[in-house]
């Protein structure tokens, strides 16, 4: 094998530990790469900036499960974070996945070590099947839900006082692993509410039209986006800790497009040469 | 360093390299094992959501507020599971006919309200722009919507215009489609270095 | 009866729901409205039908696989382990679901949802960032035009969207967002409004009958 | 009763385009019209497909996507499985053997009837074996990792994804090319394509999806559904095209029409 055909068959396991070996490096040794930040990402900032600890309350829709890892999750921490730093009470509800409440209760079980009162700075309503037919039940009639997933009465909790139906909320957040289009159909166009997505970043290309539209006020996606909102709230967290190894992947991954390509080139070359002999 | 001495970190590291084991090493029992594991659970913990929700939404309000009328969906809700039975197969149309029927009259009017009125309406754009740079880019933007739109007519003459056209929308599409693998490199990215990090962090001690 | 009942069932939900949405005020001869024929009837019922439904592949599954054990096909001790796990998950979530006071059995499970069940999905995806790798080394050929416009505008993107980009050239981040703000944004727009329509028609076909083999009742009429 | 504020132009241009929709099915299916449909090439790719597996002796993989029947993917499913209604045709006249894949359980029961009964219409129902349609996982990971394992077990020849697909795509798709599957992706979900092109032979890209059934089965009552597709198409492009202008001269009338 010369080594051209090499260069053309790499033993796909060899990409896997290089690519592992370039992502732990700078995961365990940061460089503090300079970042900037993305306006659609702003926008959110801005958006719970200009909110009134006083007496605005706002719905997150925690709609991702698991799988979708760090890319997922980073983005509603860095949100509730800043909102409880405000003082803002929160209000979260699941309709995407069953996996939506136990996510929920992650960030919960922390903010409750930190101080925090369930019931009074926050409430997880749980997850009502049902799909955009549940979105659409829930903003009409928020009571709709009989009970949290601690078994209280919605309509005792002291964060719910107040709420009847969705415009209720000053602002409502979606965090899913996909696109919050059954969240524009069903509740943004017809109520028209304030409403902003948290997804991960293979989603946001899909967004750019809602978001110049208007229907969307602001779209964070995935860890590129935590960091930059945890440098605007000046709050390092998990994102920022992972933007260099995100640097060094992309470089790799434009590596390997480059090596495939040389060793096509020059195996396609090589063809014709032998064909024109 | 300090590694972990927590069972369960073990336990979850163990559950990670046991996915990771197809593509690094090959097809394993050990992989198969967490593979089948993963189903299991996934499966168990959608019915313990499902059960949950069938009571609190179905059989409590009828028993305790008397709403009876959500007999209606339980017994359309138990006729999904006539399909395991031949003789009654049939009956659980009516359950899926009745599941269709809200699925399509959701989507039917609201696509094409929020998907096509709406995005119709956003596109159009005033020329010429405020800047030379608003114009080329709000004109690049609409020949290329209405380059697209005319690829995907299939059934009009393909003249050369529609023909010429049409390639220029799958050039477009070509550069939204590359848009969307670069930001799938950085998404896919992330999850393994979610990972990564809980390694070296909860695990390992390392950071 | 076997026929007809359900297209009917499928026409007239549908239209409720479609309606709810669009009009205000009692329709004549029934004295309600739409919007409050479907928040009080409809919806409610959807969300009850839909939690049997979410049980469904979990019954499948439990049928597939205790036919495994049962004909002792090859590899059944795979389809015990699954089955075990299905009773061992579904009963304890059950438990903790109909007991929303008991705080030990939630904090029990979710150790073994945290601890197992979500690293095995992560693990699952994780694998994604080694399958682009792959796929980037050895599918991403500049093997035509098109093929080339496709690459040239990853790289571009994944250049501008990594902070490292910046520091090569401080114009990539400019060029990504202006990839994904116009050309991405004009493409995106037109496969959606595209979709949209296409999917409108198949609807409208399914609404009226005309599309009926979701049903399994032969082909279109 | 009457319509709330924003949707009467909406409502209208629904009943309108509904119209148009039904008398284009029924004049095309009573031969008033003649509809022909542009070459999509990736489905002259299919019957390539089968062929090679029938010259290989291996199983063709065929797979209706993630979506349900219950949810807003119904017309990416039934779309799907108007295609799986061809494959299995082609297969059954080359005599190949089939393998479908299922993730929602809904779809199940469909899939076994849609492959049956075009195994019946080719004279070849004893060719139907009850392993031919298998249902794997509904968790959309779970399926993949079957589908990929059921790949290095039946050694398959050829695999044509159909319908919706999420993240798993890259899964099925990559870990098929790298055994070397001769692959035909047929999909609406415009987030999956670039994986799609990157690794199979032949994609067929977004509203293509929902033209294939009509394509391929050349069933005259879903041509002139497309040829309606086509008619919609071009009003959007008109108000498009209009709106622009008279935004242009300072006028916001189209916009505040059309949302009226």
């Amino acid at each position: 094998m010369n080594l051209i055909d090499k260069l053309q068959n790499v033993d796909t396991r060899i990409i896997y530990i290089v690519l592992l070996i370039t992502l732990s490096i700078p995961l365990l040794h940061p460089i503090g790469i300079p970042m900037q930040i993305n306006p659609m990402t702003r926008a959110v900032y801005d958006i719970v900036e200009g909110l009134d600890p006083e007496k605005d309350i706002v719905l997150l829709s925690m709609d991702y499960m698991p799988g979708a890892g760090l890319d997922a999750e980073v983005c509603p921490i860095a949100v509730v974070e800043h909102l409880m730093e405000r003082g803002i009470k929160w209000v979260a509800i699941s309709f995407g996945t069953t996996d939506g409440p136990m996510m929920t209760n992650r960030i919960i079980t922390d903010l409750e070590r930190r101080g925090y009162k369930y019931g009074e700075d926050f409430a997880n309503l749980g997850y009502m099947a049902g799909g955009e037919n549940a979105i659409r039940l829930f903003a009409l009639d928020c009571l709709s839900v009989p009970t949290d997933v601690r078994g209280n009465r919605t309509s005792d909790l002291p964060v719910m006082q107040g709420i009847r139906t969705i415009k209720d909320f000053a602002f409502v957040m979606q965090f899913s692993a996909s696109t919050p289009e059954a969240w524009i159909r069903q509740v943004v166009d017809p109520m028209g509410i304030a409403f902003a997505t948290g997804t991960v970043t293979v989603c946001v290309p899909s967004l750019v039209p809602y978001y110049n539209s208007g229907q969307l006020k602001g779209v964070m996606g995935g860890v590129s986006s935590a960091a930059q909102y945890e440098i605007l709230c000046n709050k390092p967290g998990r994102g920022a800790s992972m933007m260099d190894a995100q640097s060094m992947g992309h470089l790799i991954i434009i590596f390997f497009i480059v090596l495939g390509n040389i060793g096509y080139f020059l195996s396609k070359r090589t063809k014709e040469n032998l064909a024109a002999k | 360093m300090q590694i972990s001495t927590n069972i369960w970190q073990w336990i979850s590291v163990a559950c990670i390299f046991g996915m990771w084991s197809l593509p690094l090493y090959k097809d394993n029992p050990f992989y198969r094992v967490c593979q089948n594991i993963f189903v299991g659970s996934c499966a168990g913990h959608a019915i313990g959501i499902a059960v949950g929700n069938m009571v609190k939404y179905g059989f409590q309000p009828v028993i305790q507020q008397s709403q009876l009328h959500l007999i209606i969906p339980i017994v359309l809700g138990i006729l999904l599971y006539a399909r395991f039975f031949p003789s009654v197969a049939w009956l659980s149309r009516w359950s899926v006919a009745f599941l269709v029927g809200v699925g399509v009259g959701q989507a039917i009017y609201s696509s094409l309200r929020s998907q096509v009125i709406n995005q119709a309406v956003a596109a159009m754009t005033k020329f010429p722009g405020e800047t030379l740079g608003t114009t080329v880019n709000n004109l690049i933007s609409i020949i290329g919507l209405l380059a697209v739109l005319t690829y995907f007519l299939f059934t009009i003459p393909q003249t050369r215009f529609v023909k010429g056209f049409s390639q220029l929308g799958r050039w477009l599409m070509m550069v939204t489609f590359g848009v969307g693998f670069g930001n799938v490199v950085s998404g896919r990215l992330s999850v393994l270095l979610g990972e990564l990090l809980k390694i070296f962090q909860d695990w390992l001690g390392l950071i | 009866m076997r026929k007809e009942v359900p297209l009917l069932i499928t026409l007239i939900v549908s239209i409720i729901v479609m309606l709810s949405r669009i009009t205000t005020g009692p329709v004549p001869l029934i004295g309600i409205s739409m919007p409050e024929l479907f928040e009080e009837y409809i919806s409610p019922w959807m969300t009850v039908v839909s939690a049997f439904a979410l049980c469904l592949a979990s019954v499948n599954l439990i049928m597939v696989h205790s036919g495994n054990i049962s004909r002792k096909r090859q590899e059944w001790v795979y389809s015990l382990i699954l089955l075990v796990t299905l009773i061992i998950y579904g009963a304890f979530c059950t438990y903790v679901e109909l007991n929303p006071d008991n705080e030990t059995a939630a904090a029990n499970y979710s150790l073994i949802y945290n601890y197992i069940l979500s690293p095995l999905m992560t693990g699952q995806w994780a694998c994604l960032a080694f399958y682009v790798a792959s796929a980037s080394y050895r599918a991403f050929r500049a093997r035509n035009l098109e093929a080339t416009v496709l690459l040239v505008s990853a790289i571009l993107v994944m250049l501008g969207a990594a902070p490292v980009g910046s520091l090569i050239w401080s114009k990539f981040p400019t060029i990504q967002q202006w990839l994904l703000d116009v050309p991405n944004m004009a493409g995106q727009r037109a496969l959606l409004i595209g979709a949209a329509i296409g999917s409108f028609v198949a609807s409208l076909r399914t609404m009226l009958g005309i599309e009926r083999s979701h049903l399994g009742i032969g082909g279109s009429s | 009763m009457t319509l709330v504020p924003g949707n009467v132009f909406g409502f209208w241009m629904f009943v309108v385009i509904s119209v148009i929709v039904v008398y284009m099915i029924r004049a095309s299916q009573n031969d008033k019209i003649q509809v022909s449909i542009r070459t999509i090439p990736g489905l002259e790719a299919i019957e390539e497909c089968v062929g090679r597996a029938t010259e290989m002796g291996r199983p063709i993989h065929f797979s209706p996507g993630l979506g349900d029947v219950v949810s807003d993917s119904v017309p990416d499913t039934l779309a799907a499985l108007q295609i799986l209604s061809y494959v299995t045709d082609i297969a059954a006249r080359y005599d190949s053997q089939l393998l479908v894949t299922i993730r929602m359980p809904n779809v199940y029961p469909l899939a076994v009837e849609t492959v049956r009964q075009a195994y019946t219409a080719a004279n070849k129902g004893d060719a139907y074996k009850d392993n031919t349609v298998r249902y794997i996982s509904s968790d959309q990971d779970a399926y993949a990792a079957g589908v990929i394992g059921l790949m290095h077990q039946e050694q398959v020849a050829s695999s044509i994804l159909a319908g919706l697909y999420m993240g798993e795509a890259l899964l099925l798709a990559e870990s098929a090319a790298r055994l070397g599957i001769m692959q035909v992706a047929i999909t609406a979900s415009v987030m999956q394509v670039p994986f799609f092109v990157a690794a199979c032979d032949y994609t067929v890209i977004g509203e293509e999806l929902y033209a294939a059934g009509a394509y391929l089965s050349n069933d005259k009552g879903r041509l002139g559904a497309i040829a309606a597709q086509d008619y919609i198409k071009l009003i959007v492009i008109a108000i498009t095209i209009l709106g622009t202008i008279v935004t242009s001269f300072g006028s916001t009338f189209i916009q505040e029409l059309v949302t009226k």
